[in-house]
């Protein structure tokens, strides 16, 4: 073939990388962020394609002087405020046992939601008994705030004798129905769509219930993202959908999967969705957001789309080493700081807590929590048991058992 | 009692789960005003209305994510993929959800979800409006799946399906919808309405899922086979004239193990007649069951006849097809055998 | 469980439906369609998030009076136009032709792309030699414009003797790497994603080619159509990513597809990818575009989402019946008419064209695919033969038969 | 000669295809800076750049779809997906489209295209860092799929992988990774340094798709493995004092039918040992294989050991396991029955 005419110079391949890698000096001088209170509060039942720019901006309440400002402000009492401090800080009080737990062989795996307590923590507040959550695996928080036993948490977290899903599921893959949390998939993404079939169904039966999608910002990438935002577009199904943003997927910058585009609350607006962005950090404001797209969705407006803008300050998983990849400092460089040190400076300067009482209150949460896991231990761990009894294991694949399967269990002799 | 072809037997199926139960829904590409490019849907929009029997965008892993969801939140969704070739998209949904979701919750949640496909081959429809996929969904526990022969098992087993607590693929063999196709391509097919099996009660009836039927009973040979296959071994019996038992076995998960032991231990011979490609199709299941269950009993080593392993071809339909005379020849092969 | 306080009234599902079904008089009032001429033409390197307008509007250049207007014009010759002109009209004919054939029994299945000829033929011209289509079976105007034998496109229609691709494929299923053309998949969108891949490739070996990829406009809710967007924004791809709204996707009309959303152009602006919409039916409307989006790729840019607004004005294929679900006169109502009989007025009325020649015209490649009919017909037809010896359906599963097909070939005596 | 772990032997096939051919890229989560979750592709983005060596988006359709498009331009992609039990999504790509491209465009397309994948249990992932999902590409005509069980073959037959011009799927036990894991869990694992088969050499080397290996010579019964499960039969074999012949098939498909036909008509039984679940899986193929090629030759049932018919539990992972427990049992079973 001849060279065509008029030919070009040679194309090459664009791969996104992040500022900073392990040596580099973190910053985060190229990030987007507004004013507390400078984003405006449109109405539930906005036009979407009036509020592109909220998909673009960071909706935010707490400025850095720890005062709640702007239209999204004022929501919550105080003592709304005071419980959502307590929720995230067992959040984090757990997550720091029971990843010891798991360095002391007591388990084979385990994942924290270390500084991003604020985003499930505050959206279970917006919700009500009978909704139901599609979590991914860092969404603990909506069980603590929803309060959810601990001690069960730690039974599955334990494969013990009386773990709930009978030590099947890996640690951390809860399933209570009873609380509004469908059972956790190991696979990425697939509980997206399915959030919007189970909030079709509660529109089909004339029902109130609500559903919310959960997914985290690397995991848009995989192709049920897509699924849910055609069916929550069409049916506008009362569902919200959020998108967990805290920059990283195990190793991989969320640059990768957000490409060329300016933000992950963007992709919903080409299916008409209204889409908002939201300092994940600030309690008040998931909160407001929250609320604002559980509101629109119970009054039968239709699917929200919410980028929530954290960042992962803990290693992915047990299995994971983040010095591999990331700057060391980069988590203390975040800019949008801590979720509890932010509530907290909020409500001290209220004078709704103090330094003391938040000392205080931190002991007395890591106690109950130490209670709970010598209880928990009583009834087993991963690797001592005692387990549920291991014929088990050949239940529940079907509502009753198979002939095929009944001969292999004879067969194992369980 | 109504004779009926398979089409109607299927829509009549779905009709009168949706009559008897209001968790009933129905979606799927096309299946909505215009009632499903093969009409198994016709009518029931019109009777139940757009909130319960709808268009699906086209995204099969939409339709099935979508579904699982409803099921879990309680609704017995009953959705249609417009060809089996066409699941693959949702297949993740499938295998990682579905058939998952009751396990992995302890029973917390369940999928009660019917998946309904047409399948099969004998149209035409070249290499991706031909295939056969079961053997990918009996691999995966936690699934079960239908194959019905005939208008009468399609409603009962497709009620069943729609009533049964687990996520339950039904591959229609749409080489059947209009009668029983037996693979004699240049000979009229008899229409339904003229088969003792095209004759199906109104109202509800249910046939157990799990369950086999001995279409021909038999003294030589065993054959197992399913869907379109059925009427193929029995017009191969009849042409050989070998007294051939010609087991349906219309669920090939769960299994009707003890069905297959029965016959294979009093013939003694088993030829396996299954449209699939061959490799690690449903086949080789059939194939090993009857090792671990009737390996003393066995005088000749058991024949499989299946699709080649390639692709479904558009012009050699026939010569790809495994059709009376293949089944034939295996019949015979099987009867020198000793 | 108690009924939560502040319930609200019961949730619906919305199930959106066409304006008009058979039997009701079909109107496309609603439908926006800005003068022609009134859509700015950007640069080519502008930034995305500047032309999120042109996601909403409809790049038009022919007018009511057959005249090119506005920045968008002007980039033809009036031989270019004659060619294209001869081009879309060998697709109608052609597809009259093959449609008949199918009707006699010769083959078993034909699809047309009565009405939307000028998509495919239009942008065929703004490409070159070595660039990689990624069609649908709606894309005949690719070859046909590319100059492909449509003699040989009537032996693959055949499944005869000469079939390229050897009676393994459906009527349609063409495949010719040599004309830039990738073998047609049965199964919808999943070309979509590989057109991104084979332009990453170009990319990675600093070559110069681009690619195509076409998706109907029901298609685009396959999760195939995401994970090209995901892959295309990500490493800025080479790539024209097309989708071609004809309004229809079988029975089901295109708002099942687009939910809430304004447009399909605007699935891409989520992605930062420069996504415009166009008169599909508009010949010089679709090349300037194309030609845009090609030179974007083509400079190393990245990839852009185009929308063709057009309508099927033919049935799904020779399966379908469309009267089942729209009323008949649908398709005379179009408001953006026919390609073929604007770009003729537009040519006549720049005397270059008359309706004389254009009579003259049709008979002659009426005569010559008759011809080339007659010729093909020489070699098989489906149902009668010849075909490629049947044992060659052995070949090709892998470059050489394993030992399980060599027996499976000897079994069958083949 | 090098002495390497299996992860390292990989990645030495990955590297000496990339320097010897610039065609070959390799793409995945997490592969490119950080190289690989299980450290595979460490090293090779700083070599080769990261034009030729990335991190992906987490899709595994569009890590395939794209890999389809680069291979059909020209390049040889080498992809990884993070685990097995993640490649549904991609399996419609898989499925219908790099299977099936070669054969529908008869030959005017191709796709040299390899996906690595980590498979199989026993590192207590739960059910989804365990599956062992080969029934599901083998049951596709146009994949291939290699399943290594030691150093020196991994790297010889993903070099192989990487220049076949078909779609291949590489599925790397991950229990092997580090040691010939014969399921004793409570006993340490030897080190592959300190095993013969874990001496590759530093360079190009290729092993054959679609060759077995015998791994112990006998005359007793014949034990068709794969993967894991190879050194499990060995075990299972030492224990038993059984003279087992243990063939490794390396790759399920192609198949070595001539090694299985010769080994097991030599010693009149058989026991096929997959880790898999049960129905429908590649053991059921085996089964067949045996029964078409050696049926005459055949002393007792063949028997078939395998993962339940359950998904993968988490805390029970040993009584799931089909440890050398089981397969000792097998083996004096089928030696019992005459
Ligand atoms: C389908 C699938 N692909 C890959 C994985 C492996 N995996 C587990 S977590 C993870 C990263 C997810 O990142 P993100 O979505 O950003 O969530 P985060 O962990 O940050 O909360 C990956 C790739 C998986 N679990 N499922
Ligand atoms: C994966 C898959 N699902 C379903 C089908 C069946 N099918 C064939 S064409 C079609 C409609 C496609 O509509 P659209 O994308 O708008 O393209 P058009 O036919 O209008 O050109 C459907 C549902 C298919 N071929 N593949
Ligand atoms: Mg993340
Ligand atoms: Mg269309």
């Amino acid at each position: 073939m001849s060279k065509p005419k008029g030919a070009t110079s040679p194309l090459s391949l664009f791969v996104p990388e992040p500022e900073c890698r392990p040596g580099d000096h973190p910053d985060f001088n190229e990030m987007l962020i507004p004013e507390a209170g400078a984003v405006r509060m449109p109405p539930v039942d906005v036009e979407p394609l009036h509020i592109h720019d909220l998909a673009y901006s960071v909706i935010r309440v707490l400025n850095d002087g720890g005062e709640a400002v702007g239209p999204w402000a004022g929501q919550l009492s105080d003592e709304d405020l005071l419980e959502g401090l307590r929720h995230m800080m067992t959040v984090r009080a757990f997550d720091a046992r029971m990843f010891m737990a798991q360095r002391q062989g007591k388990t084979s795996f385990y994942m924290q939601a270390l500084g991003e307590e604020a985003v499930a923590c505050a959206f279970r507040r917006a919700m009500r008994k009978g909704d139901m959550n599609f979590p991914t695996y860092r969404q603990q928080g909506l069980l603590i705030a929803g309060g959810y036993s601990i001690y069960t948490m730690m039974n599955q977290i334990y494969s013990n004798e009386l773990d709930p899903v009978k030590g099947r599921q890996l640690p951390v893959m809860y399933s209570s129905k009873e609380d509004g949390y469908f059972t956790i998939s190991g696979n990425l993404a697939t509980q997206f769509i399915q959030a919007v079939g189970w909030a079709m169904a509660s529109a089909i039966k004339g029902d109130d219930k609500i559903a919310a999608g959960w997914i985290g910002e690397g995991s848009t990438a995989e192709n049920d993202f897509h699924s849910a935002l055609v069916f929550a577009s069409t049916y506008k199904a009362p569902v919200v959908l959020n998108v967990v943003n805290n920059q990283w997927a195990i190793s991989t910058f969320q640059g990768i999967a957000r490409g060329n585009a300016a933000t992950f609350a963007s992709r919903g607006l080409g299916f008409g969705i209204p889409s908002l962005r939201v300092d994940g950090n600030d309690y008040l404001a998931v909160y407001a957001v929250a609320k604002w797209a559980v509101d629109r969705a119970r009054r039968n407006l239709g699917p929200t789309l919410i980028e929530f803008v954290t960042y992962r300050a803990g290693a992915h998983s047990t299995s994971d080493d983040p010095s591999g990849y990331r700057p060391k400092d980069e988590s203390s460089t975040w800019p949008l700081g801590d979720p509890i040190e932010r509530l907290k400076k909020h409500l001290i300067r209220h004078k709704k807590w103090s330094e003391e009482r938040h000392a205080q209150a931190k002991a007395q949460i890591e106690s109950e929590i130490l209670q709970a896991q010598k209880q928990a231990e009583e009834h087993g761990t991963l690797h001592n048991g005692p387990h549920v009894p291991a014929g088990t294991m050949f239940e529940d694949v079907y509502a009753e058992a198979p002939i095929h399967l009944i001969r292999q269990r004879q067969e194992a002799g369980l | 009692m109504t004779r009926m072809t398979m089409i109607e037997a299927i829509r009549s199926a779905m009709d009168v789960a949706m009559e008897k139960n209001p968790n009933v829904v129905v979606f799927g590409e096309d299946v909505g005003y215009f009632g499903g490019v093969f009409r198994c849907t016709h009518g029931l929009q019109k009777k139940y209305g757009s909130q319960r029997c709808f268009d699906a965008p086209i995204s099969e892993s939409g339709i099935v994510g979508a579904a699982i969801g409803m099921a879990a939140y309680g609704l017995r969704p009953c959705v249609e993929i417009q060809f089996a070739d066409y699941v693959y998209p949702g297949y993740d949904q499938l295998a990682s959800e579905a058939a998952r979701i009751r396990y992995r919750s302890a029973g917390d949640f369940t999928v009660p979800m019917t998946v309904r496909m047409p399948t099969g081959g004998g149209i035409f429809g070249g290499q991706t409006h031909s295939q056969s996929p079961e053997a990918l969904f009996a691999h995966v526990c936690g699934l079960k799946t239908v194959i019905p022969s005939n208008p009468y098992d399609a409603k009962g087993l497709l009620i069943a399906a729609i009533e049964d607590d687990d996520p339950v693929m039904f591959l229609e063999p749409k080489r059947l919808y209009n009668g029983p196709f037996d693979g004699h391509h240049d000979q009229p097919v008899t229409p339904w309405k003229k088969h003792e099996l095209g004759e199906a009660p109104d109202g509800h009836y249910t046939i157990p899922l799990g369950k086999a039927a001995t279409r021909r009973e038999g003294s030589d040979v065993t054959v197992l086979a399913y869907g379109t296959m059925v009427h193929v071994a029995l017009a191969a019996a009849a042409e050989t004239g070998i007294d051939a038992e010609v087991i349906d076995l219309r669920t090939i998960l769960p299994l009707d193990l003890e069905a297959i032991e029965a016959s294979v231990r009093k013939t003694g011979r088993c030829v396996i007649v299954v449209e699939a490609t061959k490799t690690c199709g449903f086949s080789a299941e059939l194939m090993s069951v009857v090792m671990e269950g009737c390996f003393h009993h066995l005088e000749a080593p058991v024949i499989r006849v299946t699709g080649y392993d390639t692709p479904y071809p558009h012009a050699h339909e026939w010569a790809y097809f495994p059709g009376p005379k293949r089944v034939g020849a295996a019949l015979k092969k099987v009867m020198e055998n000793n």
